[in-house]
Parts: structure tokens; sequence; C-alpha cells
């Protein structure tokens, strides 16, 4: 997938998803001039195999499939250096935002999954409790990923210093939580939101 | 025995801090030849002027040495001094004890030392200083412009508002150029017609220019302020005069299948013809070589069916002589050529693109005739092979420019610029189209190109891909561009429809030989070159010649008009003077001892030596000797310095004064 | 919304991590405001801003997250004063989007069945303490002055950018912290990396990143001759102390670096009582340090 | 600050051949800037290097020069264009005929110091007459008498040859 040849027509330039994550970021992909500014100063770029220069140009193309195929997207912070710093404007942080959307909905085609992972459950965590209840996060993330024994020194040591809490405090707004989660699945399901 | 004034300037402090100047004035004064020699503060000031005056008259000085600051600085300022005072300015020079002297030596001693020795090769070389008397020549003030594209039309419509006669010579049957050929013009998009027919009204109705279509430079002689310009008229077969433009005639030719160049054999013509329907003037021409008539003695139509008479099978090629006092070149570019390499080429030619063999891959030109509305298809895009609407157009930028190895290695400058609009135009004219350009850079430094070529992609959404194309083929209906896109590092393949090159803009074929009539020089490619690429970039280094547009390099349409207008003010500023007067240095031949090897000619930058006869009296022709032409030698003194027999000298700088300063040593 | 004259009062929004894993800048952060007489009132039952997982897939949610505690937030009286750096630029970032963008905010009124309210100004603290509170008034304040502690202040990706969002300093070249702790007569080291990403919240799925990220933060900070680092955000809190140990472990490096809140430094320097800061719950224990300075 | 000034055994004369429009003005520069270097030189102007006829050379050595600079406009900037490529073709073929009149080609130093280049100036003076200290003076050429054959006609065949070469 990565080396092959790419062919390029209407057909196969998917603009129809690209104008998706356009709308979604509010960022057009056109102005970009692959200047490489937002990889040149991108903290993830090493752990990343499509830079994020190359995640605007293969969006250009209208080659999603190259995009979400690859875990590039999964390995952005957020930390909004590029769309800072783009001479263009290029809302680089917000593509991202909109390009894991549309990975996660479409049952992440996307090869990593730790990263979905902790989210799911940081987002599940917010449905159940109105709030982020770390130690649970941090146990169940350990579950799930199979990964036991990982930060297991940490946690004792966090509890003795009162960081991680036992038990949750309860919230009076869950239920106003939960009912926004079900009217945004609702909404979706109608078609009313992306 | 000379009688040399010595003036020692102190520069308040500047020199006189370091060098002593008084001691210098006294050494001086004893100098053999030295009649008078003082030391005052400030020579260039009025006083100090008045001071050397004075001391002309009072001491009937025939030179004068000032040493004081460079002669880059004061030279002017002494020499006029002296002219007032009654001395040939030519008799004054400066001996420079400030910049080369005061100022980077610090020992008192040494310095001091140091001056007196200049002012001794000054005061010797004064010795050997003659009057010179600046030289005058005369200025025809008609000039000539040669090339109508918009170069030559600007160039003369300024010449002529300002007053002054300017003859006009084309090559085609029709003034306009390239310019004439083009939809629309970037970065405006401005109808290219629109805005450039009036200017071609203009030049045939401007009382003050006369304009020869159809015509060629024969041979230019003279030089500045005075050149015998000798133009053909080639045989239109239809009288100017006589004709009104009816078109009868080519409606009536039979002869209808001739490709017509100015639409890129994209349409046919007739026999007769005017190259396109704004053509100015509207007369038409025969085209000998296709007309029935020429080949076979029959036919005769056109002839029969013009009402005025003004067919005219018998006419002639014509010279006529036109005297000008100045010339503009503006003959414009040529595109490289798609096709097959021509034999004797330096140009490798494009066989991965199948030189042209394969129908629908065009070149930009070809592109702005499809696109044209008065184009042979009226504006429609359609594409050469099948008349088919192209839904997939490639663009390819970069066809022979930047190739050093296939033989150019210069940026053709404009078609980064011509390729962007191209792909709004044909956004604008096929809505479900996609253009793609396969480009290395975007070169797009003018104002407001940037934005135009970022328009094309970020509103026309064309399809910009980093990367040249490796090979074009033919696939069923298709063609197929075997590309890459070097910003993803993958390949690219595309099936088009049609494909665009960008080919590169070229120096007219034929550019040297004018440039040989005129005895302008050229660079490699045969662009003409300027004088000066910063300061002096619309005059040829021969006098009197000026350059206009694309002949000079490639140029879109704003420099080339910009350049025009500047050459136009170059021939203005020429021609506000009543005569021509230069500094006087310059070579002159002793006949006597020249022996006529011409090694002179072979290295005078200006082509400023010329060959004369000496006759006797009866007109018997003795010998050939060298002969500078002063009123276009550039006092170089090149020429000197090579001749062999010491048979030609430049003046200001004649052995004898050289040889002086040296042996003052 | 504007509070009566040199007597302030925020509402105040103080995120999950402070409730949990951050305590400690809770904390302190409610000893500061106590010391200087501002008021701060809890907003009640506030829930979760969405943090980044939420807008890292799924917008729309994480707009309605935070424009729904914008409506709780409408129930206590004053501007909405937040610590957390994430927080803030969730929230900061709601109201820029949401005013900004009608399809959006129709979407979000629907999710949260109710009306978008954007008028309260969202503040950090940085921002009240150096444009409400004033740095002149702070200066009066301070009792215990943390003359020679090197800090190196640590700003992180999401106090300044992207410029147009939360508009509390120049974003490339914010100073905002260091006049802040320099009103408390903290010295400021100048240093590389004060705007670089820490690895932020990779620190439970892909904690290889934090540890190469948030050492070249540690490296840099030591580099330039600080004594510790002060950060505005539990998420850089959390990878630069809590992983320190971790870190020099894996770089071989010994940092032994305390990271303190802005709020720890500011209450000492003010004189709230050293029990109330919070300093235990530092895991780079930071007392040793104090000591040395005479600031305990 | 000044160096502390060293008196020399033998303070050579040096001669420079410059063209007006490139090394006179940056000669002219180094003075306006204050540049400072040794005394010894001693500057003949020329509107180009194209003018500097070899015989000027074997004069000034003759009457006296131990080092001679010629020094003229970079390759391309000639004011008269081409003046330049000519003198550098004439000095190729002229070396040969010093060398083979016995000149240490050491005295005798081209280079290219444009209007702007007021320290290549000083570099190229002060480097010259320091070598050419260091070498002495030149004596054997001075006894040569050779004031006929410079002055009259060239029929050296060396010279003829010199001059063939030009083009
Ligand atoms: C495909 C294409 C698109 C372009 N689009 C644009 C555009 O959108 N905007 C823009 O600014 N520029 C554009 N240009 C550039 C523009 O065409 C040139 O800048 C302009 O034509 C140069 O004018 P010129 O008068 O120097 O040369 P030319 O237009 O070439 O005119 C020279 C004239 O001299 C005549 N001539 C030649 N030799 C002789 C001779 N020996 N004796 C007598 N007459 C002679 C020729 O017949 C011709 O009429 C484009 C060029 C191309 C190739
Ligand atoms: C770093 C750099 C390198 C460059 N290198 C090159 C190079 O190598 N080659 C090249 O060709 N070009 C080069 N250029 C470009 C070159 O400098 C410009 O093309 C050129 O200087 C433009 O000349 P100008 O006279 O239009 O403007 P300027 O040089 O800006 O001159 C304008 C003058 O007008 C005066 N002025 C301004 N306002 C007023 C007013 N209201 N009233 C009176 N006077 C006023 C100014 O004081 C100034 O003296 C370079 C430019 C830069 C910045
Ligand atoms: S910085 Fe902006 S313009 Fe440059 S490559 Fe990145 S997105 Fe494109
Ligand atoms: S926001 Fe993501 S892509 Fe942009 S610089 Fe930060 S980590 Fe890289
Ligand atoms: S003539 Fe030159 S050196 Fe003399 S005062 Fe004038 S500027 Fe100075
Ligand atoms: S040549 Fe005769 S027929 Fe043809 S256009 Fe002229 S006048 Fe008309
Ligand atoms: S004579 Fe020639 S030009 Fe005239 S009509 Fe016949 S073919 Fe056409
Ligand atoms: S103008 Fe553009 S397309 Fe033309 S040669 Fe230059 S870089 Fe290539
Ligand atoms: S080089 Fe001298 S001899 Fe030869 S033609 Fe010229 S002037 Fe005459
Ligand atoms: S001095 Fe120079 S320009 Fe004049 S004739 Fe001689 S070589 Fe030509």
């Amino acid at each position: 997938m990565k080396h092959a040849k790419m062919q390029l027509s209407t057909e196969t330039m998917n603009v129809g998803f690209v104008r998706k994550v356009e709308a979604l970021s509010g960022s057009s992909v056109r102005r970009c001039f692959q200047c490489g500014k937002c990889s040149a100063g991108c903290p993830m770029r090493s752990f990343m195999e499509h830079p994020p220069n190359r995640i605007v140009r293969l969006l250009q193309l209208g080659q999603y499939e190259r995009v979400l195929a690859g875990r590039s997207i999964w390995y952005c912070a957020s930390c909004e250096t590029c769309s800072t710093r783009c001479p263009n404007k290029v809302d680089l942080a917000a593509i991202m935002d909109a390009l894991r959307k549309c990975s996660w909905d479409a049952q992440g085609p996307s090869k990593e999954s730790l990263v979905q992972l902790a989210n799911r459950l940081f987002i599940d965590n917010i449905k159940t409790y109105g709030r982020q209840y770390e130690m649970r996060l941090a146990a169940v993330f350990n579950v799930k990923s199979g990964q036991f024994l990982k930060d297991l020194m940490l946690g004792p040591k966090l509890i003795t210093k009162g960081k991680l809490k036992m038990f949750h405090s309860k919230n009076k707004n869950v239920g106003e939580v939960e009912r926004i989660f079900a009217r945004i699945e609702e909404m979706r399901k109608k078609g009313e939101a992306e | 025995m000379s009688r040399i004034g010595v003036f020692v300037c102190h520069c308040g402090e500047n020199i006189s801090r370091t060098v002593d100047v008084e001691k210098v004035a006294a050494a001086a004064a004893r100098l053999s030849g030295v009649a008078y020699a003082t030391d005052y503060k400030y020579m260039c000031s009025d006083p100090g002027q008045g001071l050397l005056k004075k001391a002309v008259a009072e001491h009937r000085l025939d030179g004068i040495v000032v040493a004081a600051c460079s002669p880059r600085m004061h030279e002017k300022t002494f020499r006029n001094a002296a002219k007032s005072a009654g001395l040939n300015p030519f008799l004054c020079e400066m001996a420079n004890i400030r910049e080369h002297c005061s100022w980077v030596h610090e020992d008192r001693e040494e310095a001091t030392e140091k001056a007196i020795s200049i002012v001794t090769m000054l005061v010797e070389r004064v010795k050997k200083n003659r009057k010179l008397v600046p030289i005058t020549v005369p200025i025809t003030k008609r000039s000539l412009v040669i090339g109508g594209g918009i170069a030559g039309i600007q160039a003369a419509l300024d010449i002529a508002d300002a007053g002054h006669e300017v003859v006009l010579v084309e090559r085609e049957p029709s003034i306009g150029g390239h310019m004439a050929q083009l939809s629309e013009t970037f970065p405006t998009l401005d109808c290219s017609q629109c805005i450039m027919t009036p200017k071609m009204v203009d030049v045939a109705n401007h009382p003050n220019i006369r304009l020869y279509t159809y015509s060629e430079i024969e041979n230019v002689e003279g030089y500045i302020g005075n050149f015998q310009v000798t133009v053909r008229k080639k045989a239109r077969s239809v009288d100017m005069d006589k004709c009104t433009g009816c078109g009868v005639c080519t409606a009536k030719c039979p002869q209808k299948k001739i490709p017509n160049s100015f639409d890129r054999d994209l349409g046919m013509r007739p026999a007769i013809y005017v190259p396109f329907p704004q053509a100015v003037p509207n007369t038409p021409v025969i085209d000998r070589a296709n007309c029935t008539y020429f080949k076979t003695g029959k036919c005769g139509v056109c002839q029969k069916v013009c009402g005025p008479g003004a067919v005219d099978y018998e006419q002639q090629d014509e010279l006529v002589v036109e005297p000008v006092g100045a010339i503009v070149v503006a003959t414009g570019f040529e595109l490289y050529d798609i096709g097959p390499k021509p034999a004797g080429s330096p140009y490798e030619g494009y066989g991965e693109f199948g030189y042209g063999t394969i129908p629908d891959v065009i070149d930009g030109l070809t592109f702005e005739r499809l696109a044209s509305a008065s184009g042979p298809t009226g504006g429609k895009i359609v594409r050469p092979s099948d008349g088919k609407e192209p839904k997939q157009v490639v663009f390819i930028q970069c066809v022979g420019s930047r190739a050093r190895e296939k033989g150019i290695s210069y940026c053709s400058k404009i078609c980064c610029m011509y390729t962007a609009k191209h792909t709004m135009l044909y956004h604008h004219k096929v809505h479900d189209g996609q253009a793609y350009v396969f480009f290395m850079d975007a070169r797009t430094p003018g104002k407001n190109y940037d934005e135009f070529w970022r328009r094309s992609i970020e509103e026309e959404e064309a399809v910009y891909i980093r990367g040249m194309v490796s090979r074009l083929y033919q696939k069923g209906d298709k063609v197929v561009v075997m590309g890459s896109d070097v910003l993803v590092g993958v390949q690219v393949e595309i099936e088009a429809d049609l494909v665009v090159l960008a080919t590169a803009v070229q120096a007219r074929t034929g550019a040297d030989s004018l440039a040989q009539k005129l005895g302008i020089s050229y660079d490699k490619y045969n662009f003409y070159s300027e004088a000066h690429a910063k300061l002096k970039p619309v005059e040829c280094a021969t006098a009197g010649i000026y350059l206009a547009g694309a002949c000079q390099g490639p140029k879109d349409i704003p420099d080339t008009v910009s350049q025009a207008s500047a050459a136009a003010a170059k021939v203005m500023t020429l021609f506000a003077k009543a005569e021509l007067e230069r500094e006087p240095i310059v070579a002159k031949v002793n006949e006597r001892n020249c022996v006529a090897c011409f090694y002179c000619k072979k290295v005078c930058p200006y082509g400023a030596v010329e060959e004369k006869e000496i006759r006797d009296r009866n007109g018997n022709l003795i010998r050939v000797v060298a002969y500078v032409n002063p009123g276009v030698c550039g006092g170089c003194g090149t020429c000197q310095a090579t001749c062999p027999s010491k048979s030609v000298e430049l003046d200001g700088y004649t052995d004898e004064q050289v040889i002086a300063m040296i042996d003052a040593l | 919304m504007t509070p009566a004259k040199n007597i302030l009062s925020y509402s105040y929004y103080p995120g999950c991590s402070l409730h949990a894993s951050a305590q400690e800048y809770d904390v302190s952060t409610k000893g500061l405001f106590r010391q200087l007489k501002i008021g701060l009132q809890e907003v009640p039952d506030w829930i979760c801003c969405g943090a980044t997982p939420a807008h890292n897939v799924d917008e729309l949610l994480s707009l309605s997250l935070c424009a729904k505690n914008f409506s709780l937030a409408d129930r206590v009286e004053g501007d909405l004063a937040v610590s957390c750096a994430a927080c803030f630029s969730r929230l900061k970032t709601t109201q820029h989007k949401l005013a900004a963008n009608d399809i959006k905010r129709k979407q979000v009124e629907a999710a949260i069945d109710g009306p978008v309210s954007l008028a309260k100004p969202v503040k950090h603290l940085l921002e009240i303490l150096a444009k409400d509170y004033g740095l002149d008034r702070l200066k009066e304040k301070v009792e215990k002055p943390l003359a020679g502690l090197k800090v190196a202040c640590y700003y992180g990706c999401l106090l300044t950018r992207p410029p147009e969002v939360p508009e509390l300093d120049d974003s490339e070249a914010p100073t905002i912290m260091e006049r802040v702790i320099g009103a408390a007569g903290a010295e400021t080291v100048a240093w590389s990396h004060r705007l670089e990403c820490c690895g932020a919240n990779f620190t439970l799925s892909r904690p290889g990143v934090v540890l190469k990220l948030s050492n070249e933060i540690l490296a840099s900070a030591k580099g330039a001759g600080a004594d510790c680092i002060m950060v505005a955000c539990p998420l850089c809190h959390g990878n630069l102390d809590i992983r320190q140990k971790e870190i020099e472990e894996a770089s071989g490096t010994r940092y032994n670096m305390p990271v303190f809140y802005l709020t720890q430094l500011l209450a000492l320097a003010c004189g709230v009582q050293t029990s109330r800061l919070g300093l235990e719950s530092n895991i780079v224990s930071p007392m040793g340090l104090l000591r040395e300075k005479n600031l305990l | 600050m000044h160096a502390e000034k060293v008196k020399h055994d033998f303070e050579p004369k040096i001669v420079a051949f410059v063209c007006t429009w490139c090394t006179y003005a940056g000669a002219d520069l180094a003075g306006t800037s204050r540049m400072q270097y040794p005394s010894n030189v001693r500057v003949v102007k020329f509107p180009c290097t194209g003018r500097i006829d070899p015989v000027f050379i074997l004069r000034a050595f003759q009457k006296g020069a131990d080092g001679i600079l010629v020094s003229g406009c970079h390759p391309g900037d000639c004011h008269y264009m081409a003046g330049n490529f000519h003198a550098r073709r004439r000095f190729a073929a002229f070396r040969k005929l010093l060398e083979f009149v016995g000149v240490d080609l050491a005295r005798l130093q081209f280079s290219w110091v444009s209007a702007a280049e007021g320290g290549k100036w000083v570099e190229v003076v002060t480097e010259l007459t320091e070598r050419i200290r260091a070498m002495g003076p030149l004596e054997e050429f001075k006894e040569l008498e050779l004031e006929e054959c410079w002055s009259g006609k060239i029929d050296t065949p060396e010279l003829q040859e010199a001059y063939k070469a030009i083009p």
C-alpha cells in the first residue's frame, strides 16, 4: 500500500471524503503548499510513518485509504504546534481530529489500537461517571491492553501520595451526561450530525 | 618647456594630518617644467578654484595637477575650473593623495614621500597631455523598431507619441506577435485580443509610424544617430494601396486546406489570406508556395474577383533604405519544438513524450488557440484527435527548460504562470473536468502572481503534483502519463484525454543572423545581450540599439511592455539632444603605420573599428586601413594594446602619457 | 459578571485531574486565592470537559460536554476560573468554535437540550493573576520572596496554542508565567523547551512517547541551570514529575528536578502555610530544594 | 590599534596597473574606509585592463619596479564588456615571454578587485609587497638595455609570437 502506484483520476480521488474532513475540521486542505513546516515542528513526527504534511498531501489527492491505513493520526498529540505555525493556517490539529473521527466511525481501520483503546475507555468513563475516574481508567486499560504489569510500580506510590483515588465521587449530572451521549447518537442516526 | 601648476590640497586635515603638504608643494616646485606650486586648505571650495584660475592667468600655466582627492570625486570640478580659466580641460589632472595616500598610511614621512612621487608621476603625465575636444555626432531623429509584437508596438507608439517618426518592420503579414494568439492573460485574465487590437489599430493609424509588414531587415549600416537600414518588403502579391480589405478574394480562393500556422495548424486557411480576422493591416497576402496560380499558372480567381484590382501576381520584393538614429529590436521568441529533434539541433528533444507523434499531446500555444474565443474552435476545448471534450487534462511544466543536458539550462519564466492560467481556463470551460499539473517549482515572483497560482489550486481545484513525468504513451484513446509524486514518494499514473506541454521559450530561429547584421551580441541561446544586466538592461553594448521584449530573454507581457517603454524612453533621451556629445577618450588610427591586420577590429567590444579604403585622386584603391568610428568607440583601449604596429592610440591614455608616468617612478 | 472593584470573585472549574492525581494543584489554588482574598466558588457538579480523548475522536461530544459545563457555570457568579491548561484549552476552544459556527452550535444545543451560553469569560489562573489581580498587587502580597530560586517556566502545548484560542499571551514567545513568578521574587531561566510537547495524554497508551519527549524537556531545563520546573497543567505535571524516575532510568540521567504547580510556588511566597501547599503529593520531593533556598 | 612600525632593509617599489572602473575605485574604497597598507605601491590608472600593454610592464621593471600588480574588474564585470578577457589572454602569453626573459613570475601578480573590494585591494597589495620584500630587489633586469627594442617596432620572434596568440 505504502509504495503502491497511485492511479489518479476523478474516480480514484475521493473528493467526498476530503470534503467531509474539511467540513469537520473547518480547514481547507488545498491551502497547503507542502512547505513541511508542520512536520518540522511536530513532536510526534518520529513516531509517524506519514508526517503531518504528507497526511495533508494525501488528502489533497483524495487518498483516504492511505491516510487511514497508517497509525500516524493516532500518534498526533494534539499539541497544536502545526496549526499555530502553518503559514497558510491549515488547522492540521483539527484535521487530525477529523481523521481520527472518520477512522473511529469506520470501526478502526487504523492499525493503532492502544491509543484507541485508551480513548474509548476515557470516554466510557465520562459516560459512566460524568468525570474521569483515573484509577479505573488505568486499571481497565491494563486489563484490556493485556499489559498487566505496566505501571505496576507507579500505582501504589500514587495511592499513598493521594493521587489515585480508590473511589470516585458521585456527580449529580451523570444522568445528564448520559443523555448527551444518547442525543448525539440519535442525531447521528438521523443524519443530523456527522 | 612646459609651465605646469601644482596645487596641493589639505582637505581640511584629511590630507595634511599625514602628508606634509608644504613639503609636497616645495618638492613639486623643484620639478622641471613646474612654473608654480602651492598648497591650500580646501581646493574644491570657491576660493580654492579661484586660486587655481588666478594662477593660470598669472603664471601662464599650460598644465595643471591638483594633488587632492580621487579624480572620481572632483576631476570634473577642476577640469571645469581649468576650462573657465581658458585652459583645455584635458590638460588638468588630479594626483590622488587622499584615498590612495593620506587615508591609507600612518607614517608621515612615508606618506609625504609617496605623495611627492604621485605628484611627480602626474606632472610628467600632464606634460604629455594633449588638448582634446569633445566629440559631437549629429542625430537622425527617426527610429526603427524591428518586430511588431506587443514589445515593438509599445515602443513604436511611445516614440511616435513623443513626436518622432518610427519605422516599424514586421516579418509576418500582420503585427501582433504572440500576444495576438493568446486567449486570456495572467495575472488578470483579461482577453488578449481586447487589450491588444486597439493598440494594433493605433499603430496603423499613427501619423508618425511607417509600418512595413511582411518585411525584413536586409542590411544595417552606420552607427548611433546615423544608421542606414535597408528593408526588404516581400512581395505580398496584393497592392496595399488598392486593396480595400473586402475579403472577397479569400472567400473565393479554391485552395482552402492550408494549415493556418497562426492557429497552430488547428484550422485551415486559403492561399490568399489574412492570418486572423483582426489583422493589421487587413490586407491579404498570397502564400505563393501554396497558390495554384504560382504553382501551375492556372486559377487567377482572386484577381478576377477583386473589384479594385489589387491582386498583382507580378509584384516583386522591394528594397527601401531608411535613415534612422536609433533602433529598437523587439523580435520576440519561439517555443521549443516538441517534434522530433531537427538535424544539427543542439537540443535533444523528448523521445519519451513521443516526439510530437501523439495527437493529443500539444503545447501551450496550441492550448491558447483552443481556449481563445476567436480561435478555430470558438473557444471550445476539444482534443485534436477526435474533437471530444477532454475530461482529464494533464499539464507538464518545464518541458525543455531547466534541462541542462537536453540543451537548455534556463527557466522560461512564463510557463508556471500560463500553466496556472490554463488550468483555470480549462476549469471555467469544462466544469466536470480535472486538471493535473506536474511541476518542479512554482515560479511566480510577480505582483499578484503567487496569489494567481494559488487560486488555480484552491479555487479551480487543479491538482498539482510535484515531480517530472517520465514518459507518455498512447493507450486506446488515452495518453498514459507516468509520473511520480515526490512529496508522497510514490509513482503516479494518469490516463489523460489531453496532455499540454509547457515548452521552453527560445530565441527566434535566425536571431543570430539578425544580430550579426545589427552588430549586437547574443548569448549562447541566441537571446540578445543587454549592455549590463542590472544597470543597462535595455541598451545593447552597441550604442544606439535597444532591446525590448522576449528577444532578450523569456518575458511575460508586463515585463515586455515595461522594457519596451524603457527602450522608447532611451530613444527619446537620445533624440532630446541636438547632437551627441561624448568624452573625447576615443581611439585614433595612424593610417600611415597601419598594416591592416585588423586585430583591433577583432578585439573591439563595441564594433567601432571599420575598414577604410584609401584611394588616390582617380579613385583607385591604394590600400585598406583601420578606422575607428569615434561615435561608436567606447574608449577601452584594447585595440591599442593589441595593435602590433602601434598604429592606434587612445586619446587621454597614449603610450607617451603612460610611459612618462612609469619613467617618473 | 464583572466583579466589583478590588473585590474579585470567580466561579471555579477545577477539572477531573485536580480532584485526583493533581490534588495539590487544587489545594494550593484554593490556598492562594484565600490568601489573596479572591473569591472562588466551585461550579457544583461540573462534568468532565472531555479532555483530549473526546475531541480526538468526537468533536461534537467534546463541544457538548464543554457547553454543558458553561450552563452549569452560569449558576455561579464570576468569570470562570480554570487551573488546568487542558480544560482551559477545551473550554476556550469550545467558545471559539461555537461562536463562529452556527451549524455546530445548533448541533450542540440539540445535544445538551438547551441554549449554548457563551457569555461568561473563561480565564486561566495566570490571566487572573497577571491581568485581573495585577502583578503590582501580587508583589505587595509576597511575604517570602522566592529569591535565589531558579525556575524554568514550562508552558507546554495548550496554554498559548493556537494563538487565536487562548489569547493568553504571545503564542511563540510568551512571558506571562515568568512575569507572574518573577513578581514573587523568583529568578526565571531562559530555556529552549518551554513550549515543547511533553507527550500529553499518551501517558497511558504510549508511555514510550512520554519518556522521550519529557526527557528532552527535563534535559533542557537542567541544562539551563534551573532548580525546578513550574507548570500550569496536570498533564504536564504527570509526565514530568510522576514519570521522572522512569525517565531517569530510561535515559540514564539523574535530574532530581522538582516540578511545582504555579500555585504551589505562589502560595508559598505569599505566606500560605506550608502544610497547605500539597507539597507532600509531589513525587519528586521539593523539600530539600526549598530548605536549601531557605524557603521552608 | 597601531602595529609597531618595523623598519626594513629593503623597501621594494611596487607599481599597480589598474582599471579605473573597478580596481581604482576599490582602492578609493580602501581609502574612504581608512584601511592601512604598505606605502610602496604606485598606481597607474587605465580605462580598462584591455589597454594595458605588456610593454608597460617591461618598462616598469626596467625603470626600477621590483613588483607589478595588474588588476581589473572580475571576469564578466568589465565596464567595456570584454576588455578584461582580452587582457587575460594577452597576459597569459606575456607571462611565457617574461619567463623567457628571466623575470621571476612571482614578481608579477594579476588579480581582480572590484569597486566594492577595498579589503581585497589591501590584501593583494600587502601580500605582494611582503612577497617582493622577501625576494629582494630585481637587479638583473634593470641592466638590460631594452629601450630600443620596446619603443620601436616589435620584432623579436617571441613578442611576435605572443602577439599572434592574442585573438
Ligand atoms: C502559451 C503562452 C501563453 C502566454 N500567456 C501569457 C499571459 O497570460 N500573460 C502574459 O503576460 N504573458 C503571456 N505569455 C507571454 C507573452 O506571449 C510574451 O510576453 C509576449 O508575447 C512577448 O512579446 P514580444 O513582442 O517580445 O514577442 P513576440 O510576441 O514574439 O513578438 C515578436 C514579433 O516580432 C516579429 N519578428 C520576429 N523576428 C523578426 C524579424 N527578424 N524581423 C521582423 N519582425 C520579426 C514576430 O513576427 C512577432 O510579431 C504567454 C506565452 C505563451 C507561449
Ligand atoms: C537582502 C537583499 C539583497 C538583494 N540582492 C540583490 C541582488 O543581488 N541583485 C539584485 O538585482 N537586486 C537585489 N536586491 C533588490 C534591490 O535591492 C532592489 O531591487 C533595489 O534596491 C530597488 O531599488 P529602488 O530604488 O526601487 O528602492 P530602494 O532601494 O528602496 O530606494 C528607495 C529610496 O527612496 C527613499 N524614500 C522612501 N520613501 C521616501 C519618501 N517618502 N520621500 C523621499 N524619499 C523616500 C528611500 O530612502 C530610498 O533611498 C536585494 C534586496 C535585498 C533586500
Ligand atoms: S505547515 Fe501548513 S502549508 Fe506547510 S505543509 Fe504543513 S499544513 Fe501544509
Ligand atoms: S498537533 Fe499533532 S500533528 Fe500537529 S504538531 Fe502536534 S502532534 Fe504533530
Ligand atoms: S578637493 Fe577634495 S581633498 Fe580637497 S577639500 Fe575638496 S574634497 Fe577635500
Ligand atoms: S485583394 Fe481585392 S478582393 Fe482581396 S481583400 Fe483586397 S480588395 Fe478585397
Ligand atoms: S490565384 Fe492563388 S490565391 Fe488566388 S484564388 Fe487562385 S489559388 Fe487562391
Ligand atoms: S517558468 Fe516554471 S514551468 Fe517554466 S521553466 Fe520556469 S519553472 Fe519551469
Ligand atoms: S591592429 Fe593596428 S595595424 Fe592592425 S588594423 Fe588595427 S590599427 Fe591597423
Ligand atoms: S578603444 Fe576600445 S572601443 Fe575604442 S576602438 Fe579601441 S577597442 Fe574599440
